[in-house]
């Protein structure tokens, strides 16, 4: 199997085309900004990781998608949740943990979803995510479908049995099932090189003699090609395969995390340079788009993302007496009726504090 | 695949069998996959080797690979590609080959499984099912021996059922595999060649979260579950035959949901209690149990609740060694004359 | 390094400091990690990081990368390099960053590490210390809010202590480090901040086995462990003040073994209790502590023994949500007035 | 990383070594033989997994390793015990259960061990082994020895997680350890082809930059050369590597398993033209050795296994009171004073049948 590392992307995006997708990387950048505001002032909590500096891996391999595709990522997912299409109204209240919420205001950060577009979550095991995808793809191969999954892990993440095991399984069963690992060169604070006796991640992929493809994650459009490749040969031929996409994160591991005791400024500033946004602005310049229509755009994206903060502001938070609502499914009531406070033998509060059932 | 993936019934087969506990799942199973094609079984060997245990034997020539599909060993990656699955809509009935080895997928049942339904709001279900059997006796030793059933049915977000015999066997495996929640079916080693009459009726399921009376009695009410529930009922029989005492035997059969209501209501009667598991007891099912009843009978109580389970040890190898490590009849019975306030 | 491994000790530090919890367990591996070369550190970010949750900062610099070694994430991995490692006589410390990612190398702890001793005849054996935070109540949400003490404390092989204060904090890891079994140290995420007064004296260890009498009263009995244990306290002060009610507060300390002496000592002289866990209830710690006390205590308790846990379900992300379903010092309040029989 | 595919190996034996060698070959197939005899005799119990035809692999790869040593393996391991000089009355007493086998009863057929001959086991977890070697080879390196760790594994193992973990781990830490994959084509019934998706399992070394070898398995002197170079590299340089030895078995996966459900007769009598018994004889023979001399081993080794049955056979069980004897260490009776039977609040019989302690 062929194992290619940074592929020259034929694709040649028109400028409409590459405005749209410039203005979602914006809209992540200046969304994940507000987000380490609002987490500052206390009206985000949990883990909140962010993930300025991605975001040509991210619009790009999730532009490669069809809309009936499937999406399945880690926990630092603001970015591909938006890319998505999720509103970004809908992630901010998740943030905020409100009703109106992607996911009610029990997911929060690291659990966004939006099952009518596809994207199943959001999930922060490292690694847990993986066999989950495989059983995605697994359905899709059953109901005979030509659709492809998507799924986005860490560098960290390839130094979990679960990779392993991903990755034997779709290979052996062939599911059509993509694997892009978001390489921002470390974990943590643990880089690539003190992780994974292969650094080269992509290469990985031959000991399922399955495809492995490196591409310059910081160009939107070599990821994107690169991903469209892959997904297509998932959904036609039912080839996984493995995308690494080479980035950086310009912020902490989490919002909670400096960033510094690991890595030097001097390395942030240098990768700086590369900033996705920066190329992206200077191709879409290059393809004639007009300066105005650009800081346009901008100037739209900075009053969406302030909306969308007043939007989860004003949003309520879920009701309290619906606590344990949707940990089990409707009809569940019947079988837990002997069991819960209330029914004769219930102890106060001890399995529910709250209502069951959605 | 149909919209609803209910395929059109056959004309139903009904009336009552003598078949074993294994070939009631078995039968569970065969009616389901004939019932639903959403549903497939995955696992270690359940295919061309006709299961380790032989639950899942000629199934794949019945449906084909799709349907029964076998894996390589790599617990995590399976259980997790079912939970994938289920939140599709598919019905998965992952089996693993012993619950010794849902340790190295445990990650995929609690941290992802039972989380799904609250998590994401409500937005997304995980019907699956995981079989699989647990228990010691055949001599296999620590690592093969073990019985985690207060884990899981400790576990919000999942619910688990342990069936005691052949028609609850198929019962429940079937009211697990339609329910829309991930549910764990205990199985046990031992257990499987017990026969029983079942009812073949493929519209017949056993209601998860109902407890059974499977003997009734006066003056001791001995709570178990799976292999426990054959064990206990056999000390009743003999105890009624040789010493004249009455044992009421209350088969849990749902650990999560737990039916205290019934448990309470036997001991009302009969103011003792025994419990039984073969897993160890210290922080084990019979720990839960102990706990509720002091709870919902505590005026009824006329003696403390004791509790017999298996040696707090990891299984030793040696056939004597084992035997004295595990929950026998004698222990039971010796343990029901405590309670009696008859033995010595 | 020396046959025993054991270095030539320093002169002993002496005295009584205030420092947090987190502190006095970096006190306790740094005074072993200078006493004996055969202790070292093993975890994701446990050096170059400093600790995700700064446990051990600085020990990098002090002791050098052999003794403070940073993984790669795979715990399954890591924990088990740390079982091999002492069934050669090191004495690891595995730290995991939060008890969630345990699950990961459950069958390393459960089939492997509490095996050795028995599985193989007493000819080896296997002194693992692994550390690890348990605990809710950041926000963090399903996957990362969880509590499996009662778990591992059910796992026959394995030790488990949970210390509730710096002092124990410090004494039971240094114990645990010396201990030739394998001892799981639960830790606690809201904890690692709580200030107290620490014996720096490097002999000083906390026995395992032992609960303590954390607070003396006469009318309740609150049994605990961990974070629990710190809200019992706050809230006996509270009802002392407000109410005029006397709780006594045990500090289980140790989870297995059970101290289920010093409990039944305390309910010998009030009479009632409540158990509180920062878990969820059912089939959890609070369980097995309610089942011995209806055992041991069956003519003492005037009331059944209630409990107080996490809201069985998994933690949901929204702080109001989060809130309600913790085992928060009000739930508590009520609860033990609610034993007492002055609620209402 | 060289990935190398059947060496030929330039190792060549004297007569008196190789005589040696298959006198204790002949051991293992005799004793395996007596093994299934005795477990159908319901003298031996549980699970019972015999290595005949897997001989050469397994005294091959133990020939290569230094009296310091050491080895691990998984539960496929009477020959493994053997071939270290375990004495095959210790081996058998423990498939007896009795108290002089050699983990005194308690382990049985999984779970053979010699401390004092650096065999820590006997595992039966599937992979469960691998972290655990990679743990010893960590401390061989604390304590700065030149020794290495030989582990054991099947075909099948290589598909889960915990092989990747450790593979990794044993690569970014530099450990001397060595990743013996006996493939013998299947996994109970899951031929390598179904279940690996790099059937060519060596080369799934590359993965983590380490060597990576196949040998015939069948090829004592083969197997032996192949390792005996790769554990001094793991010594020596501290590299870790994978050598795969392709054999096969057979029995079935134990002796419950008829073995005919998912391969062929006539694919195992094809094998059986391998046989790495008549191959190794035929050497001998060829290398000079004396029919007399061989049929008189023949012999001895035959009166052996049955010395060693009946010393199992009369060998007493362990003491039921001391069922607890081992799960704790001496000296922990005192933490367990509060929670034992015979404590004040002590439940009769909950926690300890019988005594604790050594
Ligand atoms: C099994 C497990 N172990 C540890 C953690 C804690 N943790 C969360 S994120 C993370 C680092 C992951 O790094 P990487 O995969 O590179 O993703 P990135 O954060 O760079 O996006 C760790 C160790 C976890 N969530 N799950
Ligand atoms: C984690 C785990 N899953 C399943 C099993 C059951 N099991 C025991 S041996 C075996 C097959 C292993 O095959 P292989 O690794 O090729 O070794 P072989 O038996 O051929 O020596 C299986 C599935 C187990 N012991 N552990
Ligand atoms: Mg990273
Ligand atoms: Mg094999």
């Amino acid at each position: 199997m062929a194992v290619i590392d940074r592929t020259d992307s034929p694709l040649d995006l028109d400028v409409d085309d590459l405005f749209g997708k410039y203005r979602t990387m914006f809209l992540i950048r200046r969304f994940e900004e507000a987000a380490e505001r609002q987490y500052k002032a206390a009206r985000i909590g949990g883990y909140c990781h962010l993930s300025s500096g991605q975001e040509a891996a991210t619009v790009g391999a999730v532009s490669a998608l069809e809309e009936d595709d499937l999406l399945v990522t880690g926990y630092r997912c603001h970015g591909f949740a938006l890319a998505r299409g999720v509103p970004p109204e809908a992630v901010m209240a998740e943030l905020f943990g409100r009703a109106n919420g992607c996911a009610h205001g029990r997911g929060g950060s690291m659990h966004l979803l939006d099952v009518s577009r596809g994207y199943y979550g959001g999930w922060g095991i490292v690694a847990g995510q993986l066999p989950i995808a495989i059983g995605m793809a697994l359905s899709l191969v059953r109901r005979g479908k030509e659709q492809a999954v998507l799924c986005e892990l860490g560098d960290g993440a390839v130094n979990m049995g679960a990779w392993h095991e991903s990755l034997n399984l779709a290979a052996v069963w062939n599911l059509p099932v993509v694997f892009m690992v978001v390489n921002n060169l470390y974990g943590m604070g643990t880089s690539v090189e003190r992780a994974s006796a292969e650094p080269d991640i992509f290469k990985r992929a031959a000991a399922f003699r399955i495809e492995g493809e490196r591409v310059d994650g910081d160009d939107l459009e070599e990821v994107e090609w690169a991903a469209a490749r892959l997904l297509r040969a998932a959904r036609q031929e039912r080839k996984p395969a493995v995308l690494e996409a080479l980035t950086y994160r310009y912020r902490g591991h989490s919002v909670a995390d400096a960033g510094l005791a690991y890595r030097t400024k001097e390395e942030i500033e240098e990768r700086r340079h590369e900033d996705p946004l920066v190329r992206t602005r200077e191709s879409l310049e290059a393809r004639g788009a007009p300066l105005e229509g650009i800081e346009a755009l901008e100037a739209e994206v900075e009053a969406e993302v302030e909306a969308a903060v007043a939007y989860a502001e004003a949003d309520a938070p879920p009701s309290v007496d619906r606590l344990a609502a949707g940990v089990y499914a409707a009809g569940s009531e019947e079988q837990f009726e002997r069991m819960r406070p209330g029914s004769p033998a219930g102890e106060e509060e001890l399995v529910f504090a709250g209502g069951l059932g959605k | 695949m149909s919209g609803s993936g209910v395929a059109e019934a056959p004309a139903p087969a009904t009336g009552v069998e003598t078949m074993t506990y294994r070939e009631a799942l078995r039968l569970a199973m065969r009616q389901e996959l004939e019932r639903d094609e959403r549903v497939f079984i995955m696992g270690e060997e359940v295919g061309l080797f006709d299961g380790s245990y032989k639950v899942t034997a000629g199934l794949l020539d019945e449906f084909g690979p799709d349907r029964v599909r076998d894996t390589p060993i790599s617990e995590e990656g399976f259980v997790g590609a079912g939970v994938g699955a289920a939140m599709l809509g598919e019905r998965p009935i992952v089996e693993i080959m012993t619950i010794n080895f849902l340790l190295v997928a445990m990650d995929q049942v609690v941290n992802h499984a039972a989380k799904i339904g609250a998590m994401f709001g409500g937005e997304v279900r995980c019907p699956l099912v995981i079989r699989t059997p647990n228990g010691a006796g055949n001599q296999l030793t620590a690592q093969h021996s073990q019985s985690f059933d207060g884990w899981f049915a400790g576990t919000p977000g999942l619910k688990v059922v342990a069936p005691a015999n052949p028609a609850d066997a198929k019962g429940l495996l079937k009211a697990a595999i339609r329910d829309d929640d991930p549910v764990l079916v205990i199985e046990n080693l031992p257990i499987y060649k017990e026969k029983g009459e079942v009812d073949v009726d493929p519209d017949l399921v056993t209601p998860i979260g109902r407890a059974a009376v499977a003997r009734e009695g006066s003056d001791l009410t001995v709570v178990a579950h799976s292999f426990a529930t054959v064990r206990a009922l056999k000390v009743a029989e003999r105890l009624a035959a040789e010493r004249g005492v009455s044992l009421e035997v209350v088969d849990l059969r749902s650990l999560r949901p737990l039916d205290v209501e019934t448990v309470a209501a036997s001991v009302a009667k009969t103011s003792r209690v025994l419990c039984v598991e073969e897993g160890w007891p210290s922080y084990g099912v019979s720990a839960e149990i102990a706990a509720r009843i002091q709870h919902a009978c505590f005026d009824d109580l006329d003696a403390p609740v004791e509790r017999v389970g298996m040696a707090e040890v990891p299984l030793p190898y040696a056939k004597e060694l084992e035997l004295a490590a595990m929950p026998t009849e004698e222990r039971i019975e010796r343990a029901a004359l405590q309670v009696l306030g008859l033995a010595g």
